[in-house]
């Protein structure tokens, strides 16, 4: 039972003026932390009689109630939340401390911000909804990754044992997603650990790395690697890695982070290949090869240009003092198409196994 | 036995005859059980079939036991019966791993100089256990040799991807003729190679993919197979630079001339500006078709849209609803006995209007 | 279970009428009465008490008495988290205030005990003993929503203890 | 007629039949990263979030109204019972512990270690009291045993209800676990019900039954000074006749003609019984009989 | 109780080389006068809680009237006539807001509403127990007239005493301990010397809230140490019934925030934890 019977109240935040707080000098406030015009006065004063814009058919948008008492819940709450959100900005003009996790933790009860975050695409942002130049937005990709795509990956990671046959562990830090452009009909992002046919993957993927974290994007450059450790090594009777595709002194911003065919070809020289993009060739009979894609921050630009294919991908890690932020994979066994890449690629024609039980030891 | 249940155990007889009454004697002392202390098996021989370091093949047994006194550590397996045996050939291993403290394992060291547990961070050590087949005759035959279920599925596969192939050819051929009309000056050479890559970049259009990045990547597509093609030895060096210098000079040209229309037919190109332009005239034109109303016009509106090639999908959905689209009426998708409607507010039935 | 009988009834009965053989003879023998299409009255009646447990698991039940899933729309699933943000945090800076205040009661208390202990010993060891058979005072009371008709006794009865 | 539930329960073991050993290996991993493959489940979209999340199905608003009673706590007694428990220099009192063997036996080697001295279990240190463990109440567990239950399991049904009734959380039912020949129980038996309650529906819980239940028991002297377990939980019970003056029974007595008395356990953080009880009073739950250590009649108020 | 007390207050009677230090302590006393009702809701819990209410009503189960009113009885009729039915779906009628959906006479889209029966009261049965019950004005006559010496002031709050003698500035009324006594007790016996014998209260505990150290009359720091150290250890405790009646003395039964506007700066810095924020 509610108690206070003679205070008369009023709500203290109309719902005509709702903005959120901003730091005093702010010139001019980034489109981001704005709701689309469509959707925003539904958001902020409460849906109307026409019904809530987000619902396509007019029949649902009139079917459509909203609970009730939500609209004072609501009012009160942003006020609320607004109020200590200003106290956040004033505490980041008195101090420079933890300036980042000020902002975030000021932004990030923002429902403008929440809503778009929510219901734009994440992956292919838009920086007019999702600008990920603000940390907020950082934030909330990260506790989102971190909620299941963080987990498949480590998972698919750790079944498939690419950790420990390629790296010996991995702490992920990076969101990185792939794509094979060249191909029209497998158009999509890819899962961690897909079985993909050699014709898919004739030319070189795309790879999208989203950074999370405040690095300086002006001068962090990162390194791809993309390595094979399932490589027959048949003279010694055992496997062996090779490295598929290298590429370094990638430059990424937090918004224009995708290394495409096109970026590639507008390139200016500062990214280097290391190597040559050699695509899947698994040979018949042999397990599932696994193509294993990692990404690295680097601390100063690597120049070398790699001329074997046999690849320790420890050491080169070592060497060039690497640091690993983020991961993908993708696998890769025989099958029709894997004789004309090899043709296309001027490759060898593949060799033929079969599968001895018996006595044969590894040398 | 009592009056009362010798009488009950009667009734059970009810309509047999009683014949003489046999007395038996019960048993008034237990049997004493006899002990059978001679029912000993055999011995089950178990115990371990190998010993530390010593090398075994694929399949040999390592150990016999009842439970798991030990466990199958790496390369090696369990059985039905707890019994370890070897999965790959090597050296036997007993070993203590750190991650199960309470356990034993059997192991197989893939070669003389390793121990076990193979450190945790370190790559696994894997045997292939593949030999290649030396017989060009054998080692063809293996390679034709497809799964069932591939097999059977090739046929269709290749009968589809000629049905492709030729659709493509027909659309490539199309792309000729309108290239020819759009720009004139290109060679024939030139003209094939412009119109192929127009269809590639067709495709990606259609996947959603914008113009500037269909186009790249199907220029980088291209470009990547110049060099391979040089790399391999298929074309000289100086053939692969007049080539891919060629190919740059053309893509300007036929990326500044042409575009595609909504129906993906080529059309002269279109500058941002002089597409608004023609919007904003079709948009002029239906407004006009709106004035004029009754069931004609909105057909016509609707034709216009149709025709038009100028516009996106979006676009036509945007303006169908904005000129198009009929009011509709209440009843409009109810059966027709439906008469009446609720009327919320005065909280009545009323007749619908 | 109730209904058991009534069923097993109708089904011995339909099985009669549609059975193949000797079915003039129970047709004949029997008051004809067809299973579907006619509606049935429960006849037999159960004992209160049994129907007090009826009803009794009927309130336990789900059954009738669940209602629709509740679906917000994309607006009022954020309107909805920022309630629940915003009452978080008020809970949580409630909670804080409430534990910085405790917290510097306990230090207070620690320290007067320790001032007290090396000023007057006697006096501590009688305020730093446990006192066993605590309790609170039955006059203490639960606040409640409104106040009582009499809202404070004045009168004291004499405390003879003191 | 009554269904027994008892008996043995059967789980499916795929690997037993298909002729494999049971012998499992959880694989170490090589990473840091904690998987919730609940997450990963693409089934159940609803059941991904938590409980407290209005998407999922099971979605139950709690805070409802203003918690006097945990309002009264913080706000009055929590500071009170810090400064009753605050002592100067207390260091923590070690519990009983099982004691190593001397060693005077190769025997000894192998055994587990002897039970604690003065107790047959271990029981916790008690720790310096503190700002951060005023003792609170944690929960209350309801449990009602109806011994006519055996003989008609209705009683068990109407136990439950009244539960639900008097507490409006819903209760488990509890079954006998094994057959015990003496009372003509089996195992299965569906025996009477039982609940756990925290949050709201305890304080809830509490204030009826020291506000309206017990100034109504006739000759009622309170709960035993003696009651507890030694671990700062009070336990006492309420008879038949007591049940009958909660409200939600009587203004439906219609319905309630025969009541089930219950046990009431009273969890709370308190590291002893009588700091527990001291914790109790303050909610107006009397207490009678001596407190160990102490006369009543010198206890100073 | 008296024995052990005895025994211990024969050392302190005793002349010890601490006696003056003994002389210098003083026991406060800090009496409130606990909430009476619960406390005033904020804006923010009270649209929080109407909110969840609502939504617990709209995901509730159906409420089993069959179970609570016997069938056909008087009662059961009043009930029923007291709720509004929900539309039920009637063919040939077009739902704009969607098609009713009513089971067990509740609109299962919506949130329900059970409505009690209201009452009927003759005037002659005022008196009777059954009359209808009329909440009380958590708002009272002291507040109204502001009397800060009233206990029956600001129901929600807790209330502190605090003295102004001979308007040296409001503190919490201390006393000097007399030879053989311990702080609690002296703090009890100084009220009551103080305000009178009508007073009921309730010691929390022997121990000492909290000190306050004087030199020369001047609050210092609590860890600051010196011969000449005036102290004052706070006895907590709770006023039950009666009323603090002195003579010739200002006083003033205040809430945590009035606390502050009158005591010094220095005064509400070192005892403004103990004084409850209800």
């Amino acid at each position: 039972m509610a108690t206070v019977a003679e205070s008369t109240s009023s709500v203290s935040a109309k719902s005509a003026d709702k903005t959120w707080a901003k730091p005093s000098n702010l010139e001019n406030e980034p489109r981001a932390f704005k709701a689309p015009s469509k959707y925003r006065s539904s958001l902020l004063n409460g849906v109307s009689k026409e019904g809530p814009p987000s619902l396509s058919s007019k029949k649902f948008k009139l079917r459509y109630n909203s609970p009730s008492g939500l609209q004072d819940a609501f009012d009160v709450s942003y006020a609320y939340l607004r109020d200590k959100s200003q106290e956040l900005y004033n505490k980041i003009e008195s101090s420079n401390e933890n300036k980042t996790q000020l902002e975030i933790e000021a932004q990030i009860n923002n429902p403008e911000v929440r809503f778009n975050f929510a219901y734009n695409d994440k992956l292919e942002n838009d920086p007019q909804y999702i600008d990920y130049e603000q940390p907020v937005y950082r934030e909330l990709l990260k506790q989102d990754w971190e909620s299941k795509d963080q987990m498949l990956l480590m998972q698919r990671l750790e079944q498939l044992h690419a950790i420990p046959d390629t790296l010996p562990t991995f702490e992920p830090k990076v969101p990185v997603s792939l794509k094979f452009l060249n191909h029209t009909t497998v158009n999509r992002w890819i899962e961690p650990g897909t079985v993909l046919s050699s014709n898919v993957t004739a030319y070189p993927p795309s790879i999208k790395i989203q950074e999370l974290e405040q690095v300086d994007t002006k001068t962090q450059l990162y390194t791809v690697l993309i390595v094979n450790p399932d490589v027959a090594d048949i003279a010694n009777n055992t496997y062996k890695t090779q490295i598929s595709w290298g590429l370094s002194n990638v430059k990424l911003e937090y918004n224009d982070n995708f290394i495409t065919p096109r970026r590639l070809l507008e390139d200016d020289g500062s990214i280097n290949e290391l190597i040559d993009y050699l695509p899947p060739v698994p040979e018949k009979n042999l397990p599932t090869q696994r193509f294993v894609v990692w990404v690295f921050r680097q601390p100063a630009p690597i120049n070398v240009k790699l001329t074997e294919r046999d690849f320790n991908i420890r050491e080169f890690v070592k060497v060039n003092s690497l640091n690993a932020v983020g991961a993908h994979m993708w696998r890769s066994t025989w099958d029709l198409n894997v004789s004309k890449v090899r043709e296309l690629y001027g490759l060898p024609k593949g060799t033929v196994f079969h599968k001895v039980r018996g006595e044969k030891r590894m040398k | 036995m009592s009056f009362l249940s010798s009488t009950r155990a009667l009734g059970l007889f009810k309509g047999l005859s009683l014949g003489p009454v046999i007395q038996v004697r019960t048993a008034t002392k237990k049997v004493a059980g006899s002990k059978t202390s001679m029912k000993d098996s055999a011995g089950r021989r178990l115990g371990a079939k190998a010993a530390e370091n010593e090398p075994v093949k694929t399949g040999q047994i390592l150990m016999r036991q009842r439970g798991t006194r030990f466990y199958p550590g790496e390369n090696a397996s369990i059985g039905k019966d707890h019994t370890i045996y070897a999965t790959e050939p090597g050296y036997v291993r007993f070993y203590l791993d750190p991650f199960h403290p309470n356990r034993k394992f059997i192991g197989v060291a893939l070669s003389p100089e390793l121990r076990l547990p193979t450190p945790h961070f370190e790559p696994r050590v894997r045997r292939l256990g593949y030999v290649p087949i030396e017989d060009e005759a054998k080692a063809s035959f293996e390679e034709q040799n497809l799964k069932r279920k591939d097999h059977l599925l090739r046929p269709t596969i290749l009968k589809e991807l000629q049905e492709r192939a030729a659709k493509r050819q027909a659309i490539v051929e199309q792309y000729k003729e309108q290239l020819k009309t759009i720009v004139p000056e290109l060679s024939d050479n030139e003209l094939s190679i412009a119109a192929e890559r127009l269809s590639n970049v067709k495709n990606h259009l259609k996947n959603g993919v914008t113009l500037p990045d269909a186009q790249a990547t199907v220029t980088s597509i291209h470009l990547q197979d110049l060099k391979l093609q040089n790399k391999k030895g298929a074309i000289s060096p100086e053939e692969y630079e007049t080539s891919n210098s060629n190919y740059l000079s053309l893509i300007k040209k036929v990326d500044s001339s042409v575009s595609f229309d909504n129906k993906y037919q080529l059309t002269k190109f279109l500058t941002p500006e002089a597409r608004q332009g023609k919007l904003d005239e079709l948009e002029a034109q239906l407004q006009s078709l709106t004035e004029g109303k009754g069931k004609d016009s909105k057909k016509q509106l609707s034709k216009v849209l149709d025709m038009s090639t100028l516009i996106t999908p979006a676009e036509k959905k945007l303006l169908h609803a904005k000129y198009v689209k009929p009011l509709l009426p209440l009843n409009h998708g109810l059966a027709k006995s439906v008469t009446k409607r609720w009327n919320y507010e005065k909280k009545r039935v009323e007749p619908l209007a | 279970m109730l209904t058991f009988p009534i069923k097993s009834q109708i089904a011995t009965l339909s099985r009669a009428v549609n059975g193949s053989t000797n079915t003039k003879y129970l047709i004949s023998s029997l008051p004809l009465q067809f299973a579907r299409g006619k509606r049935t009255k429960r006849t037999v009646t159960v004992s209160a008490g049994t129907q007090r447990i009826i009803t009794q698991l009927s309130v336990i039940s789900a059954r009738k008495k669940v209602p629709r899933v509740l679906k917000l729309s994309n607006e009022d699933l954020i309107r909805h988290d920022t309630v629940q943000r915003a009452w978080t945090l008020f809970q949580r800076e409630k909670r804080q205030q409430q534990d910085e205040q405790l917290s510097k009661q306990y230090d207070s208390i620690i320290n007067a005990l320790e001032d007290l202990k090396a000023v007057a010993p006697e006096l501590y060891a009688v305020a730093n003993k446990k006192e066993k058979g605590k309790r609170f005072p039955l006059e203490a009371r639960i606040p409640v929503d409104y106040p009582p008709n009499k809202i404070w006794y004045y009168d004291v009865a004499k405390d003879e203890s003191k | 007629m009554r269904l027994t539930v008892g008996g043995a329960r059967f789980f499916s073991s795929t690997r037993a039949a298909a002729g494999k050993a049971g012998c499992n290996t959880v694989a170490p991993v090589h990473h840091t990263v904690k998987i919730d493959k609940n997450r990963l489940s693409p089934r159940f979209p609803g059941l991904q979030h938590s409980k407290l999340d209005i998407r999922h199905p099971g979605y139950k608003p709690t805070s409802t109204y203003q918690d006097r009673v945990a309002e009264y706590y913080s706000n009055s007694v929590q500071s009170d019972l810090l400064l009753i428990n605050a002592q100067h220099g207390e260091s923590r009192q070690p519990g009983y512990k099982r004691r190593e063997w001397d060693g005077s036996s190769p025997f000894h080697l192998n055994r587990s270690l002897r039970k604690p001295k003065g107790s047959d279990a271990e029981t916790p240190d008690i720790k310096p009291h503190s700002a951060a463990n005023v003792p609170k109440i944690e929960a209350i567990h309801i449990n009602c045993y109806v011994e006519q239950a055996k003989d008609n399991v209705n009683h068990a049904i109407s136990a439950l209800v009244q539960l639900q009734q008097i507490t409006g959380v819903k209760p488990k039912p509890i079954y006998s676990k094994t057959n015990v020949l003496h009372w003509r129980v089996r195992a299965g038996y569906q025996m009477g019900a039982s609940v756990v309650l925290k949050g709201r529906p305890m304080h809830q819980f509490i204030a009826t039954l020291t506000e309206v239940v017990f100034p109504r028991i006739r000759m009622f002297k309170g709960v035993s000074n003696k009651s507890g377990d030694t671990l700062g939980d009070i336990q006492f019970g309420l008879r038949p006749d007591d049940v009958k003056f909660f409200p939600e029974i009587e203004q439906n007595q219609d319905n309630w003609s025969k009541t089930y008395g219950f046990h009431v356990n009273v969890v709370t953080s308190a590291q002893t019984d009588a700091e527990a009880r001291t914790l109790l009073s303050a909610y107006g739950i009397p207490f009678y009989g001596s407190e160990k250590g102490v006369k009543p009649e010198n206890v100073e108020y | 109780m008296y024995q052990p007390l005895k025994r211990c207050l024969a050392t302190v009677a005793s002349p010890s080389a601490e006696g003056s230090a003994v002389n210098a302590i003083k026991a406060a006393l800090l009496l409130t006068r606990q909430p009476i009702v619960t406390p005033d809701l904020t804006e923010l819990e009270k649209a929080y809680f109407n909110y969840q209410e609502e939504l617990e009503r709209r995901l509730m189960w159906t409420f089993p009237h069959y179970y609570y009113f016997k069938k056909g009885s008087l009662s059961e009729r009043r009930f029923i006539k007291a709720q509004k039915g929900p539309v039920s779906n009637q063919p040939n009628i077009l739902f704009e807001k969607g098609e009713p959906d009513v089971v067990h006479n509740r609109e299962r889209r919506l949130k329900q509403e059970v409505r009690i029966p209201k009452e009927e009261y003759e005037e002659s049965s005022m008196s009777d127990i059954s009359r209808p019950v009329v909440p009380n004005s958590r708002i009272t006559d002291a507040d109204r007239a502001n009397d800060i010496t009233s206990l029956e002031r600001a129901l929600p709050r807790t209330l502190h005493l605090l003295v102004n003698e001979n308007n040296k500035g409001w503190k919490l009324p201390s006393f000097a301990l007399a030879q053989g006594t311990t702080l609690h007790r002296a703090a009890e016996s100084g009220l009551r010397e103080l305000g009178g014998d009508d007073i009921h209260t309730w010691t929390v505990a022997r121990s000492p809230a909290a000190v306050l150290k004087y030199e020369h009359g001047k609050l210092v720091a609590p860890d600051a140490n010196s011969d000449k150290l005036e102290r004052e250890f706070i006895i907590k405790s709770h006023i039950l019934a009666g009323a603090f009646k002195p003579q010739n003395l200002e006083y003033a039964w205040l809430t945590k925030e009035e606390v502050e506007e009158r005591v010094s700066k220095d005064y509400f810095e070192a005892t403004e934890f103990l004084f409850s924020r209800v």
